[in-house]
This record gives C-alpha cells, sequence and structure tokens, in this order.
C-alpha cells in the first residue's frame, strides 16, 4: 500500500485519458479526430503499463503505436479520406444495434471483472526491478523460436505490404464481373 | 499349459497355398506385358494349383511322421500375437483331434487338384463345356483359397483366429459352386435351380451358422477371465482357446449371466453346437447340401463332402467337446438322438433318390450321422469312432463323387435310372464303384466299417442305456445303406447294356491316378487302422467325462 | 483503497467495447481499424496486468512477453491492413466498407 | 485251453487271397492273352496249398494236447479303452473241421469249375470271386475273435453276392444276389448287436471282481488285465514282438493256462476274443454277474444269444430269412455246391457251436435255435415236394437240412450238429455238382421234367447223384444215416428244451422232414436221370454259354474228366465219410466226437438228456430207416421212368383242396410275394415319403424362409426407396432452401457480422451465467 495514492490517482488518470480517447475514436465524426484521439488511447495505455511496473512494454507501446502505427493509420485517413468533404468523414452505421452490443458487452466484461477481481488486492513493490533485461533473457531463451518466427512474420508482413500495396490488381480479379463496383 | 512357437512348418503348410496365389495372381498381372498367351496362364495356373497341393500333402506328411502320438499336448506350435489391443493371437498347431483332419486335408485337395485338371484324359466335349476349362486361374485361385482356410480352421488355436479362416472357407466355396458349378435351370414346377441357387443356398445357410457361433465368440470373450499373451502381455480377456478351456473347466463362466434361464455354458454350447450342425450337416439344417453337391463341379464336392463337412465335426469335437466340457453330458442325448435321425433318415431318402450325386449326398448325411451319434455316446469307443468315421468318410466319399464325375463327364447324365448293364462296357470303372459302395456301407475289411463299429460299439457302453435303443434304431441303417447301393449297383451297371451308352470309355488315367490312392487307402484303413488311432486316442480319452469309479469304456 | 486487477480490467473491457462499438457502427475501413486496434490494445492491457498482478506472481513475465509479441502482430496487422486499404481505395475509389460487397453471398 | 503259436496260420487265408487278387488284378489281361490256362492253375493251386496248410496245422492240433489251440496273432485291429481287438487267427478242433471242408471241398469245386466255366468270358472274375470266397470263408472260420469272424461273415455275404450275380446281364441273377446281400444284412443287424451287447453286459460285472489283487486303483487294473488277457499270446518270443507291450513282457510268462489259477485279476474287463468270453464265463463270480443282467425283461445272455441267432438265420437260411437261398440258385452251379450248400450257408451253425458256452447258459435261446431249425427244416421239405427245377430241390433240400443241423445245436449236441455239417457239406456238394453236370449235359436246361433217362446218357453223374440221395435220405450206412439219426435221437432224447416233452415235438417235425427229403431227392434222382431223355436235343437256352464249344447240340453226354472226378471223390465220401462219427450205441469208437470232445467240455454239464433209454434209440434208428425206405419206395413208384399216371393225375387233379394245397406250396406258400408286398415295398414306400418330406417340408421351410426374406427385402425396398431415400432427400432439400434464404444473411458487410459475432458472444455468456446459477 506504499505510495498508494500517487499510483490510484495516476491511475485515474490515465484510465481517463485512455477511455476518452477511446470514445473520441468511437464517437467522432471526423475520421481526423478519432485518429488523433487514438494517440490518446495509446498513451493512455502505455502509461497504464508503465503502471504496471512493465517499463520495456510501456516504451514498445509508445514506439511501436505512437510511433508507428497510428503515423500509418494518418498516412491512410489522408490518402483515403476526402478530407474535404468537411465534419462527415467518417460516416456511421446501425448506431443503436452498435449501441447496444457494446453496452451489453461492456457490461459483461465489467460486471465479470468486478466479480471476479474486484476486492483483490495486490502488493507492489516499491520499486520494481527493471523488465528489459528478464523479458531479453526470455526472448532468447524460453521464446526464442516464437521470436525468431515473428520475425520471419515481420519479413513477410514487409514483403507482403510492398507487395499488396505497391501491386496492380490483376485483371478480374476486382469483383467487377458484374460491374456493380463504383470506380 | 502355454505353449511358444515350436516349428513353423504349421504355418508354412497353412499359407504354402497362398504363395501359390500370389504366383498365379503375379503371372496374371504380368500377361500384358509379357505378352503370354491365355493357354499358358492356364497351364501355369494348373501346375501352380498341382504344385501347391502336393507340397501341402508333402508338409502334412512330414507333420506326421514328426507327430507324437501318445501326447495330448498341442505340436507344431506357432505363437504370436497379433492385435494386442483385443487379446489376439496368430496361435496355430495341431494336438490329436486336428492333425488327422491336417492329413486328411492335404489329401483330399490333392485329390481334388488332381480331378480339376483336364490333362492325363479326354474332357472334350464341344457340347458340354468343361469346368475345368472356364476361367481357369480364378478357379486355381479361390482352390487354393479354400485350402488355406480349411488348413486355418483345423489348426487354429485362438478362437478368433479360428473364426476368420472360417470364414475364409466360406467364400472360395461360394464361387466355386456358383461359378463352376452347373449352370442355373429351370426345374418341373418353375424352380429355378443350378449352382448359383446351390451357392447362394450354401452361402446362407452357413453363414447364419457362422453368426451364432460370432455371437457365441464374442460373449465367451466378453465374460473370459484375465490372461496372458504369449510375450507376456497381461490382458483383460483372451481368445486363446486353451486359456478358455481352462476357464471353463475351472468355472470361471459359472458367473456370467443366464440366456434364456440357461447358464451361459449351455447356452454358448446351444448356439456354437448349431453353429457347427450347420456344416456337418445335421437334420434338419441338412438341406443345402444335396443342392450343393449335385451343382458343384466334381473336385468340389469331393472337397465338400471330404472335408467341408468335417470341419463341423470338428468344431464340435474342438468347443464343444473339448471346451465346453462340462455341458457335455447335458446334450449327449439330444446329440445322440438327432444322430441317429441324420443316420436312418438320410440313408432312407438316399433309396429314393433319382440322381446318383444326390443320392452319394445323402448318404453324406447319414454317414456324418454316425459321427454325432459317436460323439455323443462320449465313450472312448464312441469318439474315436467318431473321429475315425470322419476320417474314413473323408477317404470314401471323396471317391464316390470322382465316380459320380466319372460318369457325368461321358454320358452328361446322373440319372440312375437312365443306365443299365455299364459293367460290360466299363469294367475297371464298375470294380471301383463295387469297391467305393462296399466301402461306404461298411464291409468289414474297408474303412468305413471301423468307424461304424466303433460308433455303435461305443453307444452300446454309453452310461445311458437308452442309448442302446438308439443304436439298435442307428444299425437298421447298414440294411437300408445295404438296399440302396446295391440298387443302384444293379440299375446302373448290371442287366443288359442300354445301347445307348456303347460309347462309354473306361476310366482314363486322370481317374486312375484319383482314385486307385483312395482305394488303396479304403482298404488299408480297413485292416490297419491302428495309425489313425495312435494320433487321436490319447486327446479324445482325455476330453471324456469320468463316470463314478467304472473302468469298463 | 489501491489498484487491484480489476481495476485494469474494468478499463480493458470498457476499450473493447468501444472498439467493438467502432467495428461495428464504422464505415470507414480506416476507422475500422482504428477499432480494431483498440481491441488489441485492450487484450494486451489485460496481459500485461494479469502477468503482473495475477496469481502468476509478480517476477513471471510471460504476460509481458505476449504483450510485445502482441504489439509486434498488431503492428503487422496494421501495415498489411493498410496496404489492403490502399489497394481496395484502388479498385472501389471508396474505403466504405458498406459500398464494397461484390462477395456478398 | 492253450494257446501254441502257429506262425503258419496266416498262410491258409492268404492263399486264396493272393490267388483273388492274382485273378482279380491282373487276370482280366492275362485271360485275354494266355487263355484259361493262366487263370485257373494259381486259382485252383492256392486253396490246395492251404488245404496242405490246414493238414499241417490239424497234424500239430492234434499233437498238441488235449485243449491247444493254434493261435497267430498278426496286428492289434483296435485298441481303444477296453476293447481290444487282434487281427489274429486261431485253430482249434471245431474250426479245423470247418477248415478241412472248406479247403478240401473248397479246392474240389475249383478243380470242377474249370470244366463247367470253361469259355466263359468272364473266367478271370469266376476264379478271382471263388477266391476271395475261400478267403472271407476261411477267415470266418480262422477268426479268433467275433469282430475278425465277422469280417468273414460278411466277406462270404459279398462274395455270395457277385457270385449269383455272376451273370450280371440277366437282371434276375442281379436281382437274386441283392436280395442275398439284404437278406444278410438283416442278419448281420442281429449279430453286430449281439456283439455289442455282449461286449458291454461282460464288462458290466461288479467293480469289485475287475479288481486286481494287488488293491491298484479300478482304472490301472483295466488296463493292467488287458494287457495281461493278451499276455500269453506273447509267450512266442519273437513272433509277436513289442505291440503288446512291457506289460505283457512282465507278465506274459506267468500266464500260459489261462483256465487255471485264480481268475478275476486275469481275465480282462470285457473282450470280443471267444476265449476270453469262455474264460468269463467260466469265473462263476464274473458268470453270475452276466446272467443276472437283465435286458427289457430277457436275460443278457438270452438276448445275445437270439441276437447272433438272428445272424445265423440270415446266413443260413432258416425261417424267416431263408428267402433269399432259392433265388441264389442263379448263380453258377459250383457257386451253389460251394457256397449255398457245402460251406457258407453253415456259417450260422459253425457260430452257434463256436458260441456254445454263450447258448447253453440259456434255454430260451436253445429252443428257439431247435424249434426255428425244425420248422424250417420240415417247411423247406415240404416246399421241395413239388419244385420241377433241379437246383431248386436242392436249395431246398439245403434250407431243410440246415434246419437239421440248428436243431443239433440247439439241443445241445454241438458235436451232431458239425457232424451233419461235415457230411452234408460231402453229399450236398456231390448233389449240386452232380446237377451241374446234368445241367451242363442238357445245355443249361434246369426243369426235370426236360430231363429224363440220362443215367444211361451220363452215368458217373447218375451213379454219384444216386449214391449222395441215400446218403442224404439216410440209408443205412451211408454217412447222412449217421448223422441225421444221431440228431433225431438227439432231439429226441433232449431235456433241454422249455416244454417238458419238446424233444418229442422237435423228432416229429424233423423225422416229417426227413421223410420229405427221401421222397423229393429221389424224386428228382427219378425224373432225371430214369426214363427216356424228354428234352430238346438242339441249342442250349443260356445266352452266357453260346460259346460252350461241343456241347451245343445232340443228346447230353458225360461231363469232362475233372468234373467227373470230384464227383467220384465226393460221392465216395458221401458213403464213408460217416464212419469218422460211428454210433456209440453200437459200441463203436466215436472219432468225430472224441475229436471235438475238448471244445464242448465246458458247456457239458448244462446239456440234459431225458435218459431215455437204448431200447428207444434202437427203435428211433429202426424208424428212421423206416422212413427213409418209404420215402424211396413212394418216389420209385411215382416217378421211375415217368410211368405213373398218379402225378399227373394229381396235378390234374380239380379238386379244390389238393389243388390249393399244391398252389400254396408251390408257389413256396407266397413268403415271398409276402416280402415283397411288406418289407420291400414299405421301405421303399418310406423312402419315398420321406424323400418328398425332405424336399417339400424341409427344403420347403428353408425356400420359404428365403421368399420370406426377399419378401421382407421387398418392403424394405420400398421403404427405402419411398422413406428413407426420401428422409434424405427432405433433409437435401430443406438445406437447400434453408441455404437460399439464409444467404441473405450474408450481406457482405463486416459490421453486422461483427454485431452477429458479438451478439452470439453475449448470449452465450448469458446462457453460461444463468446456468451456473
Amino acid at each position: 500500500m506504499n505510495g498508494s495514492i500517487v499510483q490510484v490517482v495516476l491511475f485515474y488518470l490515465l484510465a481517463a485519458l485512455a477511455l476518452t480517447g477511446a470514445c473520441l475514436v468511437a464517437f467522432s465524426r471526423s475520421i481526423v479526430h478519432s485518429a488523433f484521439a487514438l494517440l490518446g488511447t495509446f498513451v493512455g495505455v502505455a502509461g497504464l503499463y508503465a503502471l504496471l511496473a512493465a517499463d520495456l512494454v510501456a516504451i514498445v507501446q509508445v514506439m511501436v503505436y505512437v510511433g508507428g502505427v497510428l503515423i500509418l493509420i494518418l498516412f491512410a485517413v489522408m490518402l483515403t479520406a476526402r478530407v474535404d468533404e468537411g465534419k462527415e468523414s467518417n460516416p456511421t452505421v446501425g448506431k443503436i444495434p452498435g449501441l447496444l452490443a457494446m453496452l451489453a458487452m461492456a457490461g459483461l466484461l465489467v460486471v465479470t471483472a468486478v466479480k471476479a477481481f474486484g476486492p483483490r488486492t495486490v502488493i507492489s513493490e516499491a520499486n520494481p526491478p527493471s523488465t528489459v533485461s528478464p523479458i531479453g533473457n526470455l526472448l532468447l531463451s524460453k521464446y526464442v523460436l516464437p521470436f525468431e518466427a515473428i520475425s520471419v512474420l515481420l519479413l513477410a508482413v514487409l514483403l507482403g505490404a510492398v507487395t499488396i500495396a505497391s501491386g496492380r490488381m490483376r485483371k478480374g480479379a476486382g469483383g467487377k464481373q458484374e460491374g456493380e463496383a463504383p470506380r | 499349459m502355454d505353449y511358444p512357437t515350436t516349428s513353423s512348418l504349421l504355418s508354412w503348410m497353412i499359407f504354402t497355398p497362398m504363395i501359390g496365389v500370389g504366383m498365379i495372381l503375379l503371372v496374371l498381372g504380368l500377361r500384358p506385358f509379357l505378352r503370354l498367351s491365355q493357354a499358358f496362364a492356364d497351364n501355369f495356373s494348373r501346375t501352380v494349383g498341382l504344385l501347391c497341393s502336393a507340397l501341402v500333402m508333402a508338409m502334412a506328411l512330414a507333420m506326421w511322421s514328426g507327430f507324437k502320438g501318445g501326447s495330448s499336448a498341442i505340436q507344431f506350435a506357432h505363437h504370436a500375437v497379433w492385435i494386442r489391443q483385443w487379446a489376439v493371437e496368430y496361435f496355430v498347431g495341431v494336438d490329436g483331434i486336428s492333425i488327422s483332419m491336417v492329413i486328411l486335408t492335404g489329401l483330399v485337395f490333392l485329390a481334388g487338384a488332381i480331378a480339376s485338371v483336364p490333362w492325363w484324359g479326354r474332357l472334350d466335349d464341344a457340347h458340354h463345356p468343361h469346368f475345368s476349362k472356364k476361367r481357369v486361374p480364378g478357379y486355381w485361385i479361390l482352390f487354393l483359397l479354400l485350402e488355406t482356410g480349411v488348413l486355418g480352421t483345423f489348426s487354429s488355436l485362438d478362437f478368433f483366429l479360428f473364426y476368420i479362416f472360417w470364414e475364409v472357407m466360406l467364400l472360395p466355396m461360394y464361387f466355386l459352386i456358383g461359378i463352376w458349378g452347373a449352370p442355373p435351370r429351370v426345374e418341373a414346377g418353375g424352380r429355378v435351380r443350378g449352382g448359383p441357387y446351390a451357392a447362394i443356398k450354401f452361402f446362407l445357410y452357413t453363414l447364419a451358422g457362422s453368426v451364432l457361433m460370432l455371437l457365441a465368440m464374442i460373449a465367451i470373450y466378453q465374460h473370459s477371465g484375465p490372461s496372458t499373451l504369449v510375450d507376456g502381455t497381461r490382458t483383460l480377456h483372451t481368445f486363446n482357446i486353451l486359456h478358455l478351456t481352462k476357464m471353463f473347466a475351472a468355472g470361471s463362466f459359472s458367473v456370467a449371466p443366464a440366456v434364456f434361464g440357461l447358464t451361459f455354458m449351455h447356452a454358448v454350447f446351444i448356439a456354437l453346437f448349431i453353429g457347427f450342425s450347420i456344416k456337418v450337416p445335421m437334420f434338419p439344417f441338412h438341406t443345402w447340401l444335396p443342392d450343393a453337391h449335385v451343382d458343384a463341379p466334381t473336385p468340389i464336392s469331393v472337397i465338400l463332402a471330404g472335408i467341408l463337412l468335417k470341419t463341423g465335426m470338428y468344431g464340435m469335437l474342438r468347443f464343444n467337446l473339448q471346451m465346453l466340457n462340462g455341458a457335455m453330458e447335458w446334450a449327449a442325448w439330444t446329440i445322440g438322438v438327432l444322430g441317429v435321425i441324420n443316420i436312418v433318415y438320410g440313408a432312407f431318402v438316399c433309396m429314393a433318390q433319382k440322381d446318383l450325386k444326390k443320392l452319394i449326398a445323402y448318404s453324406s448325411v447319414s454317414h456324418m450321422g454316425f459321427c454325432l451319434l459317436g460323439l455323443a455316446a462320449l465313450t472312448p469307443q464312441g469318439v474315436t469312432g467318431c473321429v475315425f468315421q470322419m476320417f474314413s468318410h473323408g477317404i470314401i466319399s471323396p471317391m464316390l463323387f470322382l465316380i459320380a464325375g466319372v460318369i457325368y463327364d461321358r454320358a452328361h447324365t446322373r440319372e440312375i435310372a437312365g443306365f443299365g448293364g455299364l459293367a460290360e462296357r466299363l469294367p475297371e470303372y464298375t470294380g471301383m464303384v463295387g469297391l467305393a459302395f462296399m466301402a461306404s456301407l461298411g464291409l468289414p475289411g474297408l474303412a468305413g466299417f471301423i468307424g461304424e463299429v466303433l460308433v455303435f460299439m461305443g453307444g452300446f457302453g454309453a452310461t445311458n442305456h437308452a442309448f442302446r435303443g438308439l443304436v439298435a434304431v442307428g444299425a437298421l441303417s447298414v440294411i437300408i445303406t445295404a438296399g440302396y447301393y446295391l440298387w443302384t449297383m444293379q440299375r446302373m451297371f448290371l442287366g443288359m447294356l442300354n445301347d445307348k451308352w456303347a460309347g462309354l470309355w473306361d476310366m482314363n488315367w486322370r481317374e486312375r491316378i484319383t482314385l486307385y490312392p483312395l482305394a488303396a487307402l479304403t482298404i488299408l484303413f480297413g485292416v490297419y487302422p491302428a495309425p489313425i488311432f495312435n494320433l487321436v486316442n490319447t486327446t479324445l480319452h482325455a476330453l471324456l467325462p469320468v463316470v463314478g469309479g467304472a473302468v469298463i469304456r | 483503497m489501491s489498484i487491484g486487477l480489476g481495476h485494469y480490467l474494468v478499463v480493458s473491457g470498457l476499450l473493447f467495447s468501444l472498439g467493438l462499438y467502432v467495428l461495428i457502427t464504422r464505415k470507414n475501413a480506416v476507422a475500422m481499424l482504428m477499432g480494431v486496434e483498440l481491441v488489441l490494445n485492450a487484450a494486451l492491457l489485460n496481459m500485461v496486468a494479469f502477468s503482473r498482478l495475477g496469481r502468476v506472481g509478480p517476477d513471471k513475465l510471460d504476460g509481458q512477453v505476449f504483450a510485445l509479441f502482441g504489439i509486434v502482430l498488431a503492428a503487422a496487422e496494421a501495415v498489411v491492413a493498410l496496404a489492403l486499404v490502399l489497394q481496395l481505395y484502388r479498385a472501389f475509389r471508396s474505403v466504405d466498407t458498406t459500398e464494397t460487397t461484390d462477395l456478398k453471398g | 485251453m492253450h494257446l501254441v503259436p502257429f506262425p503258419l496260420l496266416a498262410l491258409i487265408p492268404l492263399f486264396p487271397l493272393l490267388g483273388a487278387a492274382y485273378c482279380g488284378l491282373v487276370g482280366c489281361g492275362l485271360f485275354k492273352k494266355y487263355g484259361e490256362g493262366a487263370i485257373h492253375w494259381p486259382a485252383i493251386l492256392l486253396p490246395w496249398g492251404s488245404f496242405v496248410v490246414t493238414l499241417i496245422a490239424v497234424i500239430t492240433l492234434a499233437g498238441a494236447g488235449h485243449g491247444a489251440v493254434l493261435h497267430q496273432r498278426l496286428w492289434d485291429w483296435f485298441r481303444i479303452g477296453s476293447l481290444s481287438v487282434d487281427a489274429a487267427f486261431q485253430i482249434d478242433r471245431l474250426s479245423a473241421v470247418m477248415c478241412l471242408v472248406v479247403t478240401f471241398v473248397g479246392s474240389l469245386i475249383h478243380v470242377y469249375s474249370r470244366g463247367y466255366m470253361k469259355g466263359d468270358a468272364s473266367y478271370w472274375r469266376f476264379f478271382s470271386n471263388l477266391n476271395l470266397f475261400m478267403f472271407s470263408m476261411l477267415v470266418l472260420v480262422l477268426g479268433d475273435n467275433l469282430l475278425v469272424m465277422f469280417v468273414g461273415w460278411e466277406g462270404v455275404g459279398l462274395c455270395s453276392y457277385l457270385l449269383i450275380g455272376f451273370w450280371y446281364r440277366e437282371r434276375k441273377n442281379a436281382a437274386a444276389g441283392m436280395k442275398a446281400f439284404v437278406v444278410n444284412r438283416v442278419g448281420d443287424y442281429g449279430f453286430t448287436l449281439g456283439v455289442f451287447l455282449l461286449f458291454w453286459g461282460l464288462a458290466a460285472a461288479p467293480a469289485s471282481l475287475l479288481r486286481g489283487q494287488g488293491g491298484e486303483p479300478v482304472a490301472a487294473a483295466a488296463v493292467h488285465e488287458v494287457a495281461v488277457g493278451h499276455g500269453e499270446v506273447a509267450t512266442s518270443p519273437g513272433e509277436h514282438g513289442a505291440p503288446i507291450g512291457e506289460a505283457a513282457g512282465e507278465h506274459g510268462a506267468a500266464v500260459s493256462h489261462g483256465t487255471e489259477g485264480s481268475e478275476a485279476g486275469r481275465t480282462p474287463v470285457s473282450s470280443v476274443t471267444f476265449r476270453d468270453i469262455e474264460r468269463i464265463m467260466e469265473d462263476p463270480a464274473r458268470r453270475d454277474a452276466v446272467l443276472n443282467q437283465k435286458v427289457l425283461g430277457f436275460g443278457l445272455i438270452t438276448l445275445v444269444c437270439l441276437l447272433f441267432f438272428v445272424g445265423a438265420t440270415g446266413k443260413s437260411a432258416q425261417l424267416p430269412l431263408y428267402v433269399w437261398l432259392p433265388d441264389a440258385m442263379a448263380g453258377p452251379t459250383p457257386v451253389s455246391a460251394l457256397i449255398h450248400a457245402a460251406t457258407m450257408v453253415t456259417a450260422g451253425v459253425y457260430m452257434v457251436a463256436r458260441l456254445h458256452f454263450l447258448f447253453a447258459y440259456s434255454p430260451v435261446a436253445m429252443t428257439v435255435v431247435a424249434t426255428v431249425g425244425a420248422l424250417t427244416a420240415l417247411f423247406a421239405a415240404t416246399i421241395g415236394l413239388f419244385q420241377y427245377d433241379i437246383k431248386k430241390v436242392l436249395a431246398y433240400s439245403t434250407v431243410s437240412q440246415l434246419g437239421f443241423m440248428f436243431v443239433a445245436v440247439g439241443v445241445g449236441a454241438y458235436w451232431v450238429g458239425i457232424f451233419h455239417l461235415v457230411t452234408h457239406a460231402f453229399f450236398k456238394a456231390c448233389l449240386f455238382l452232380g446237377s451241374g453236370s446234368v445241367i451242363l449235359g442238357c445245355h443249361h436246361e434246369q426243369d426235370m421234367r426236360k430231363m429224363g433217362g440220362l443215367r444211361k446218357l451220363m452215368p458217373i453223374t447218375a451213379v454219384t447223384y444216386f449214391v449222395s440221395a441215400c446218403a442224404i435220405a439216410g440209408f443205412p450206412f451211408f454217412s447222412g444215416f449217421f448223422s441225421k439219426d444221431e440228431i433225431l435221437w438227439k432231439a429226441f432224447d433232449s431235456g433241454n428244451m422249455l416244454l417238458p416233452g419238446g424233444g418229442i415235438i422237435l423228432w416229429v417235425l424233423a423225422a416229417t422232414a426227413a421223410l420229405c427229403t427221401s421222397f423229393y431227392m429221389f424224386r428228382s434222382y427219378y425224373m432225371t436221370f430214369s426214363g427216356t431223355y424228354r428234352g430238346a436235343q438242339g441249342h442250349g437256352t443260356h445266352d452266357a454259354h453260346d460259346a460252350h464249344g461241343g456241347h451245343g447240340h445232340g443228346l447230353p453226354k458225360e461231363s469232362p474228366r475233372s468234373m467227373t472226378w470230384v464227383l467220384a471223390i465226393l460221392g465216395g465220401l458221401a458213403v464213408v465219410g460217416g464212419y469218422i462219427g460211428l454210433p456209440i450205441l453200437w459200441g463203436l469208437p466215436n472219432a468225430f466226437e472224441t475229436w471235438l470232445e475238448p471244445i464242448f467240455e465246458g458247456s457239458h454239464h448244462l446239456i440234459h438228456s431225458a435218459e431215455r433209454g437204448h431200447g428207444a434209440e434202437w427203435g428211433l434208428m429202426l424208424f428212421s430207416v423206416v422212413i427213409a425206405f418209404s420215402g424211396f419206395f413212394l418216389a420209385r413208384w411215382l416217378y421211375k421212368d415217368a410211368k405213373s399216371p398218379i402225378p399227373g393225375r394229381l396235378l390234374a387233379s380239380r379238386n379244390g383242396l389238393v389243388q390249393g394245397f399244391h398252389r400254396v406250396v408251390f408257389n413256396k406258400y407266397y413268403v415271398d410275394e409276402a416280402y415283397q408286398a411288406s418289407f420291400v415295398n414299405g421301405t421303399v414306400g418310406l423312402s419315398g415319403l420321406l424323400s418328398w418330406f425332405d424336399r417339400t417340408v424341409i427344403d420347403g421351410i428353408v425356400n420359404l424362409a428365403g421368399t420370406a426374406g426377399r419378401f421382407c427385402s421387398g418392403i424394405q425396398g420400398w421403404i427405402d426407396a419411398n422413406i428413407v431415400d426420401g428422409a434424405v432427400n427432405l433433409v437435401a432439400s430443406l438445406s437447400m432452401r434453408a441455404g437460399r434464404s439464409l444467404r441473405k444473411v450474408q450481406t457482405g458487410r463486416i459490421q453486422n457480422y461483427v454485431l452477429g459475432l458479438t451478439a452470439g458472444a453475449v448470449v452465450l455468456v448469458v446462457i453460461g451465467f444463468l446456468l451456473k446459477w
């Protein structure tokens, strides 16, 4: 329970940041706003990681998500969205069923979480050790195979992304046999 | 009690015919590539068939010479685990009960093989194509398969293996009768008879028996106690016949559930008995036999009568007498009565037959009845007589069917009344028929007599004195048998020669080399049956119930 | 009062639900991709929280390793997905998933 | 009784067997190549070889002492449980007599056949069968136990069948052979059952009797006993070798005189061997155990003996199974002489005499034997009165004479029965061969009405025939006189019959039969040989003998020398043969009775005499002479030279009684017809019925099951096509329709899918919660 109040405050702040970002992503009418709101979520989650003494994950979260994924998404938004169309750049459908589904799912998860783990408290160390070197050890010993596999995956993704993004659609492969799709 | 492998001779013997099958198949497969002629394939398969049969016979003789007679132990055992999960073993071996049948198998199949080739004699007749020229390689493949099945049946000591071989016997026979037998014909009354009808009748009948046997086998397996396989694996149940015998003797099955108010042992006894009695064949399950015999080609009749009927009797000896020994006395009277019905009924029905082959077929029914009676007597003379009758019938009935084949090959009819005075034209043949008939009607000095007299003697000595009445009734058949054989003899061979048959010719060399050895054996075992007794007595007599204090058996 | 596993799970559950909502309601493929990222983040948060606060004990880092792998996978997925989106855009001149329904049965 | 090994014994039957094998297997070819000589020399010489060996055996036997039995054991035949049967031969004084008769008469008839069968196309087959018959008969006679005897018993039946049907082209002959065999089989049925019953009856003694002295366990003792039972055989080292086993080797030396010492531990449990049975019957305790047994209300031994006697009636042509013998005359005449007069048909008598130690214990069986014998004697004699076929007359005469023999053995005078058997063999063989000579002379005519006057044409035949007729009629100092007279006296004097004074009834029946015998024999003599020849002087009538060169035409003439010599020898024996058994009454030595005495001494104490005095015996002897002469004179008066008109007048008589009597007797009392109608037709009818039952009912059930199966499968086929398959099709079309409607769900909008996914997940979790609570 040491240093708890700081942690509690930090937790609520970071959780609010993440959730607010997520809400904006969900409800904003502009896709650009959504994309930027996503930033908040990512940072908030990274903070929560840090709060959980998962320093390496937090750093990676920031680097990969904020520095990589988010940038990609913004590029995509910019490449595809007709920004000039104004506020309604991020149209939605079926809000009511979506809302219902969201609430049902949220309710379920929250209730479950609270029922299962609500009263449980955990001792957290004052100065938890860095996780970088243990994780490095793990990655190169116990998880060496997934590690290598995922590196191969990354290579494949690299090549695949390049191929897909740069390749021309083959004739007839675009599903235009019936000529329905707008050009 | 556990017999490890001592010799692979028996396995070689059982599967030698399969090697032959492989060779025939190989040649058939290579035929298009090597451009072999049809005639070559035919002659090759005939040669292979003859050689394999001869080889089996030679191995059987080798086993005979190596068999120690004064022991009831399993000899020439070959024992290995086959399907570990179900406790199934490959366990073959011979004891006194089976050795004589194995030898007989070799002999009868050799005779059948020789009778199946068109060589060494005239068979050309454009109007009546002979079976031995029809789809030859297929015939020989099935023939050899049948031999494997029969040998396996006689030597299996694992119930599951026994059942497999039992079924292996069934299918080739079906095709051999159906395809190479008489073509379908319409009889009076619009009934269709002929090879296919006979084959399907045979098949369904024996299959019905097999089903009962299968049920009994599974029931016994399910209720059998824990055992060990030959390699030491412990199993919950067992198929090993010797182990099962011991368990039955020890009363392990007394806790098994009753079936229809019968104890478990009695219930499986009945199921197995009916299953085997169809093959014997026992009244009233005998009607497949005349049809199958009449429409089967000669060598197949020979094998059917000479060996296949014996598998049923063998089953009774091995399972009903040996394994279910405790229920045997309970059933003896019924078996005896059925045996006598077989004997007398078969003999009477014989007398009314117009077709020579049918007559011989019914005479088989009659003569197999002796085996049942001898078994039921449960005296040393009775059971030995039963086995000897199996053996002697296994020599005599092939002779009779070969004889029927001889005249059918020439005259294309077997209608007894249509002949007459053949003795003038075919003296050698007549002499052979006379010998075979006399042997079959139990003339002393020929093999048939020994079996009959022992069965009757044994029946008279049964603990239940009512058996004496049974024997008195059964022995009436000696009169009836003499009546129908001599009457047949008179109608076919004596009197004035019917001019229609003036063109017939006497026996050829192929018929001689099948008939003369059998005739010689008939005489030999009639005057000196001890070799067979030496084989079977020790094993058989150990199985008989000991009656309180009486030694007079 | 302290922050336990339940709190993190509640946050993660809400994140997940919002991501789901995005997935259900958005028509824009890129926006849906954002939803996916939200869901993924929720999941990863769960893992790290369990790794730290779950019954396995604090010195077990497997959950964090999973989270790392998850992040990498998410990145890879995002890359491929965006490439696809680009291609989709080229083909249909739109990233509106309600319009690109050529494969419907 | 002690056994003497005699290694030559098997040669006696072996010689004819070799002859049979030679003629039967290679004879056909040799006959065609080298003619008749290649056949008949071996075939005749080999039986003579048997005769010589028999003589040696008889001499050995005579020198071997009182109760000696020559014995040769060849091999084990069966050895199963307590049943232990050797292929073994024995010759004692009884079988020696039979053996001499068989080999001597048989060999003579072989010689005779050479002339009689000359020119027959199946010459080789004839001699083969004849030799085979000799073999079987000798096995029957020499067999050491009941089953070996049975081999011969059936073997002679087979040969009889083969030889009766020798000229098989005529269906009548073949049918006669078949009849002989089947009727004999009826007898064999009785015989075999008798063997079985006897065997188990002997074995049924209390276990205590069977126990060995050493208190051994019963089972071991039994084995031991069986071995020892044969141990005595092993006293001849080097001949029998090892098969008997160690036990025999140990104990064999100890047991040489079976009848001495304590028997209980030594006799086998049971046996089919004659001497073992006799020994069991001599052991008082075992005997009582056997005699006290009842089967179906009869004493065991009575039933056994009756069953054996059924066998004897079949083989020896007694009532009611005599019917085959007259028909058996269809065979060649030498066959009739050998098989159906001299040897085979006497086997029944021999068998009863052989088993005297059983029969003597059963007065019932003895009475039955004697009564059946006497009835048969009279019955057959009356039929013989009116026959015209010369061989039929002789056949009925044989049946009648066999009846006499059974009277003798039935009253316990076993040696007399055998004595009559011997003399009968001589004179009846001579008569038959004489008739054969006549038939050959008359170109195979057998009807006496077509003969006559042959005395001048065939003098030797006539003389021998007359002499033999005198013998059979019982003229004083001819052989038949001694034997037949002794039978009549023994019957009269018998005290053994169940009915008091039964012996006198037997005597009346037999004496009447003797009168008839004398009459019909001389009737046949005068019809055949006196007067003038009435037959056609032309062609032969027998198809099979067309090739008979030199005999086809002209008056009958005397037969070739090989035949007349045989006739002369047998005729001579018919005269003098009886002197071996002269009546004791005359104070002369009876060699025959003395010779056989050791055989029958065992049962001697059981045979009782009525103790009628010598006066009665003299009176009876005189009376039988009177009978013989009255028959002779009656026949001479009626038939000599065919002059008397009385026979013709009687035949033409319109008196219903005379006619009816004649018709019934001439047609042999319609016994054949009755048998045909009852047994034969009954059996055939029953077989037809059962066959119909088999085909229609039993197979019908099978086929019905098959048809029912097909019907059921038809129904199932319909069900399959319309319901099961319909269900399958329904499922298919349902899923098609469902697919068609459900594919609208497939909107292609990811949002919808995700929504569905979420909803599904939520629902699942909610359900999980609900279930949990």
